[in-house]
């Protein structure tokens, strides 16, 4: 799992790549609960080079959403495809959450 | 005609050894010669079950084992056998999660019984000898 | 007193999973609390063994399994158990490599077993059902 | 395992790192015969990083000693400690070799 993020003007992307499993969700989670914490704009989680995620990563995924909530912040799934986009399909995250086909098209959504 | 065993593996009950048992179930699938997203899925259904035996089946007793066997039944059918020692649970029968809340309201976890259900259409779970047996066929 | 069974693992005899075999011994070992330079020593004696088998075991055949079981016995004596369907082959019988001549005449190779034999004493083997067993007590 | 190789005016230092099993044997015994391929001095293969090693790496390490001998040049290990140096003791490696303590001292002894 490789985790960065960056600053985008009106957002926060943070993008997680590789393999979101139970035993690196924590660290995903650790990550983006600090990011949440100081966000005072937009969060993207850009996920296009994310291969695989188990419900460990969507367990993270809504916290990380329930505190953008809180703080009336917009929370933004970018970059979903294949395996991982079916996941979040039948988990049902896809109609709970603004979703963006990439990164780009999520930054014009702001 | 007779099945072939691919793989047993029986190890303690801990997120430590998740690696092993998931790369024993990948290796089998593969060798079985799945597509890559039936295998991904086959992954994510065995990580969901295992990670849940991890954390639950062993919760007030001393961690016991995990055995996974892979391998093909008598009609060359793929199946994965999960076996625990722990506490009488039938994830066939386990409560549907929240998939209609809003954010606010929506439970967090609860997904992992319901996605390898999803992705796994032929569970099935007896008890005997003491263990919970969950045999997966695909 | 029975023995405890920590760890049990049969997988196909390729190299691919030499790693998954040695974990479980580690870790197997690492529990009972044997100092690392044993540990140590416990890896290097099983390696050798299982790439045996690997390389020789099923030379003339499709590559079959090896099993490896790690516990303790009625005398909490932890042994580790690694058990093939290979061809019959006892390596307490095997001849001793060329430990004298010089560098242009040492014969490459032909350490392995002498190696596994000299860190551990205690080495049994036995052929039962078309199986080669060795039985490590540590 | 980590290689590494540097020329150290009368010799060719090549250092190895980490654990030298079946698995990572073919990589090390690839690189030590690229530098006994082009050796046109004495090699030093400096082991006092070296965790762990199996018969496979033994293999490596004695044919590159068999080449360096037809060349009639220098061969020296350097830096064995603990663990490994018990398994070059039991092969008989250590009365086979020059051996020297350290990378150093093996330099001192060209
Ligand atoms: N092997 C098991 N033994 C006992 N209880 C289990 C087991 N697996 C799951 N459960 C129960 O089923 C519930 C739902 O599991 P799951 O869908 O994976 O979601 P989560 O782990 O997020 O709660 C768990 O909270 C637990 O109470
Ligand atoms: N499991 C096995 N089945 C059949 N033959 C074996 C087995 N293990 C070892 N041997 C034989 O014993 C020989 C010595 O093995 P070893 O000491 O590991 O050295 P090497 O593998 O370098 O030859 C091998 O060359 C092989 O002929």
């Amino acid at each position: 799992m490789e985790l960065a993020a960056k600053d985008q003007g009106g957002a926060v992307v943070v993008s997680v790549k590789g393999k979101v499993d139970t035993a690196t969700a924590p660290e995903f989670g650790k990550y983006l609960s600090e990011q949440t914490d100081k966000a005072a704009k937009t969060l993207i989680v850009s996920m296009s080079g994310l291969d695989y995620i188990s419900s460990a990563g969507l367990r993270v995924i809504l916290a990380a959403a329930k505190k953008m909530k809180e703080k009336q912040l917009d929370f933004i799934l970018a970059g979903l495809e294949g395996d991982v986009k079916n996941v979040f399909r039948i988990a049902g995250f896809l109609s709970l959450f603004k979703v963006a086909d990439t990164e780009e098209s999520a930054l014009k959504q702001i | 005609m007779t099945g072939e065993l691919f793989s047993q593996i029986q190890l303690p009950a801990k997120l430590e050894y998740l690696g092993i048992f998931i790369a024993s179930v990948k290796d089998a699938a593969e060798k079985y010669g799945f597509a890559r997203t039936r295998i991904s899925e086959i992954e994510l259904a065995a990580e969901e079950i295992l990670v849940n035996i991890f954390n639950y089946a062993y919760q007030n007793a001393e961690t016991g084992c995990v055995q996974v066997i892979t391998g093909t039944d008598g009609n060359r059918r793929f199946f994965i056998e999960i076996s625990d020692t722990g506490i009488p649970f039938n994830m066939l029968q386990a409560d549907p999660p929240d998939l209609t809340s809003d954010i606010s309201l929506r439970k967090i976890g609860g997904l992992g019984v319901f996605l390898a259900r999803e992705l796994i259409n032929d569970i099935s779970y007896y008890r005997e000898d003491n263990k919970n047996i969950l045999k997966i066929r695909v």
